[in-house]
């Protein structure tokens, strides 16, 4: 199975029936193909739509109609729209359960970066500055490291921030890591993968729970 | 009261050099282009925009780029356009970038009266630089101040001539708050309707907050990212 | 004619066409009975509608249907509605042109009382300290003295205030008085009224325009 | 998912002593009838209220005044109630007035996750007493605080079990950021469609603000001053 697929999958499991959930770009977009059938869970985009439904059919197309990654989608049974404004009062409010973002850096102290490398163009961060201080429960859907193998799990992020103390959970094709006051818990392994392999790609020192059985110093 | 003009052209003719400029839209979802372009045509320079986006290299806001009638630009995301990263790396073009939701809430302030207001949106990180900071409740939060503009162009769906528009789907975005926060807004409706044909409940943007309007000449919609499933067969 | 009607009548000579007007209760509200025919000027009433028409036919109230002042009112062709917060956004973003108020007290610097008294009941200022303070253009419409001759236009008014510095203009069964850096300058006596009467009824010492002709120390 | 629950009584179930409640209405227009009858049943004590006005005498809130209900109030209008009147010269009733703008203003403030924000209404009055004053643009305003509640009664003219609302020309009022301002939303509305029934670009309140429904009891609505025209005979 894909990593990407591995990640999505696993932060499909996070939703709850009746959950409110923004999704980022990339992997989390993909989240929305692995939520149960029978569990209701309502997706919002911050241009300005509640209820955004899955690609729409070939030729079906409306130009007027797109989510926040510019891609066209499509409405459900109860889709409403509304300004930029009143979609950020939305989320500045704290009305959203749930929002799952990608990331380049996390911390230790859940400080998220993922919005500019400095000397690289900017870009600019778009609604995720928003998102990430508002949100109820923030999911960092990410690869555990990056391209070269390097740790994206740091003890201090070194990219500038998008949001201070602002992760609950991270997600990866390794583990679930929760955001604690004392540290990063690693909560869950993926099939097959060791705790000490995680802890070799993982900058801070992790917090095992009982059970776990990890013996590393 | 009537408040069409004849031509995209007459509607945009007082946009002098030095103007600040709201452009509504998302990505390339509910843009003026009809203004935009005839604004090209005019080619005011050293213009002040704020707009989420800066269209993409050769279309909506990417054409005021190439004609070089630009000096700043205020937004959230500005990642589609290649000719805007080397105006900005050369210094031809400042750029302040604010969190989206902050943009959208100091053009709404812009347009109520608000001089300034609070958001958790930033604190921590560059944004915050050379802004107030202040806690209530146990949480921090920054001080943003309103952004208002001489002219705001905007793109509704339906308007009727006394300037009252309603918006279609996610083509909405920016356009609303832009329509209250300049001195002069121009809306480009995509159908005129006759006064009483829009329902009043429905009414996005009431009629005071457009001083002049322009049908917009029939075009396809152009969409940035063509997602869609195939069906089967 | 009745004095009220005097001031209503007078006082929608202040509208200009194409322009959008905020009318207070009581004789404010009068004025639209005496905007000329071929002038369009469209009525805002802040509990969130733009385009405020006449009362309705008897038999055709709807309780959906009223203005800030709670009484029954229709829709004219292009009338709006929008909420309490868009309403006022309207009139705190300075959008609206004119608004007509009636007062207990102005002063010589325009300074405004029309809300409480104390040791009488507060009833609140609902929506007029709003008006007042955004208002690009405020008049004053209302009789010139109190009921019992009292001057009501004061060098400093004794009441609670609703705004500072917020008037614009003063129309009473008497004159038109413009509110000026220099003090209350006299621009217009109604038939029959001369300067000195209005002076005598008037607590500040008026500006005479030249050409007045008026002589009083 | 289906918000839609039986009776107003369920719905108000929860509704303890000591609650603060936003409700919606703007004098006897919009006003969620059913509810405040439904909590005058249930009769909780020691209430904050935030409403524009106060009802009447007998009607709407006046009910929660004379059930004795309502420790303090927050408002900008309530010269219509003669008991609230005594109850606050006797001092059995904490009263705060507010300009309406500003609190219109404060409860949008409150469900946008915006904890303060500037205004010039009530600068230089009895309002700004222990307020911060703060000058822009060499123009002096108040600083005033969000709103927010525990519970929101509102009122709505059509809805789907999924929480989406649209209300009635000036029935909307404040019923649309009251109800984005409280930890648990509850609708009245005069009538249930179907979720797709309601056109997205109409919809005023999307469904995630409302927490519970009711279907209203069909009622006659009252007019608080019948204002009309006599027709020609």
């Amino acid at each position: 199975m894909d990593v990407r697929e591995i990640i999505a999958r696993r932060a499909a499991k996070e939703m709850r029936d009746g959950y409110y959930v923004n999704l980022g770009i990339g992997i989390p977009t993909m989240v929305s193909n692995y939520v149960p059938e029978d569990m209701e869970v309502t997706l919002q985009s911050e241009n300005g739509m509640l209820g955004v439904g899955p690609y729409p059919w070939e030729g079906d197309e409306d130009g007027d109609l797109i989510n926040a990654g510019k891609e066209t989608v499509t409405e459900v049974q109860g889709t409403s729209f509304f300004s930029s404004a009143d979609s950020f009062a939305m989320i500045r409010g704290g009305h959203i359960d749930l929002s799952i973002l990608g990331a380049m850096e996390v911390d230790k102290d859940g400080n998220l970066a993922n919005w500019m490398v400095p000397g690289k163009m900017v870009k600019g961060m778009g609604g995720a500055m928003d998102l990430v201080a508002s949100a109820k429960h923030l999911i960092v859907a990410m690869e555990h490291t990056t391209r070269d193998g390097q740790p994206k799990i740091l003890n201090h992020c070194s990219l500038p921030l998008t949001g201070l103390r602002v992760v609950n959970t991270i997600i990866t094709e390794l583990a679930v890591i929760r955001v604690t006051p004392e540290g990063l818990r690693l909560e869950e392994l993926m099939p097959g993968v060791t705790a000490e392999h995680v802890q070799s790609l993982t900058q801070p020192r992790l917090i095992f729970p009982p059970g776990f059985g990890a013996k590393l110093q | 009261m009537n408040k069409v003009l004849e031509s995209a052209d007459i509607a945009v003719n007082d946009i002098a050099d030095g103007a600040t400029l709201m452009i509504g839209g998302f990505g390339l979802c509910g843009v003026p282009d009809d203004l935009i372009e005839a604004l090209v045509r005019k080619c005011p320079k050293h213009l002040s925009t704020i707009a989420n986006n800066m269209g993409v290299d050769g279309r909506a806001m990417g054409l005021m780029l190439t004609a070089g009638m630009v000096d700043s630009h205020t937004g959230s995301y500005v990642g589609e356009n290649k000719l805007l990263e080397s105006m900005v790396l050369q210094g031809q073009l400042k750029l302040t970038l604010l969190p989206q939701g902050t943009l959208a809430e100091s053009i709404r302030a812009g347009g109520a009266g608000i001089p300034a207001y609070f958001t958790p949106a930033g604190v921590g990180t560059m944004v915050a630089e050379g802004k107030e900071v202040r806690e209530f409740g146990g949480r921090q939060y920054l001080m943003e101040r309103a952004l208002t503009a001489d002219f705001a162009l905007v793109k509704a769906w339906k308007g009727d001539r006394l300037g009252n528009l309603v918006y279609r789907k996610t083509a909405r975005n920016f356009n609303p708050m832009m329509a209250t926060a300049a001195r002069i807004t121009i809306a480009e409706v995509e159908e005129l309707v006759e006064p009483g044909e829009l329902d009043g409940d429905q009414i996005m943007t009431p009629g005071v907050y457009v001083k002049r309007m322009i049908v917009a000449q029939p075009r396809e919609k152009v969409i940035e990212r063509r997602t869609s499933r195939k069906r089967a067969t």
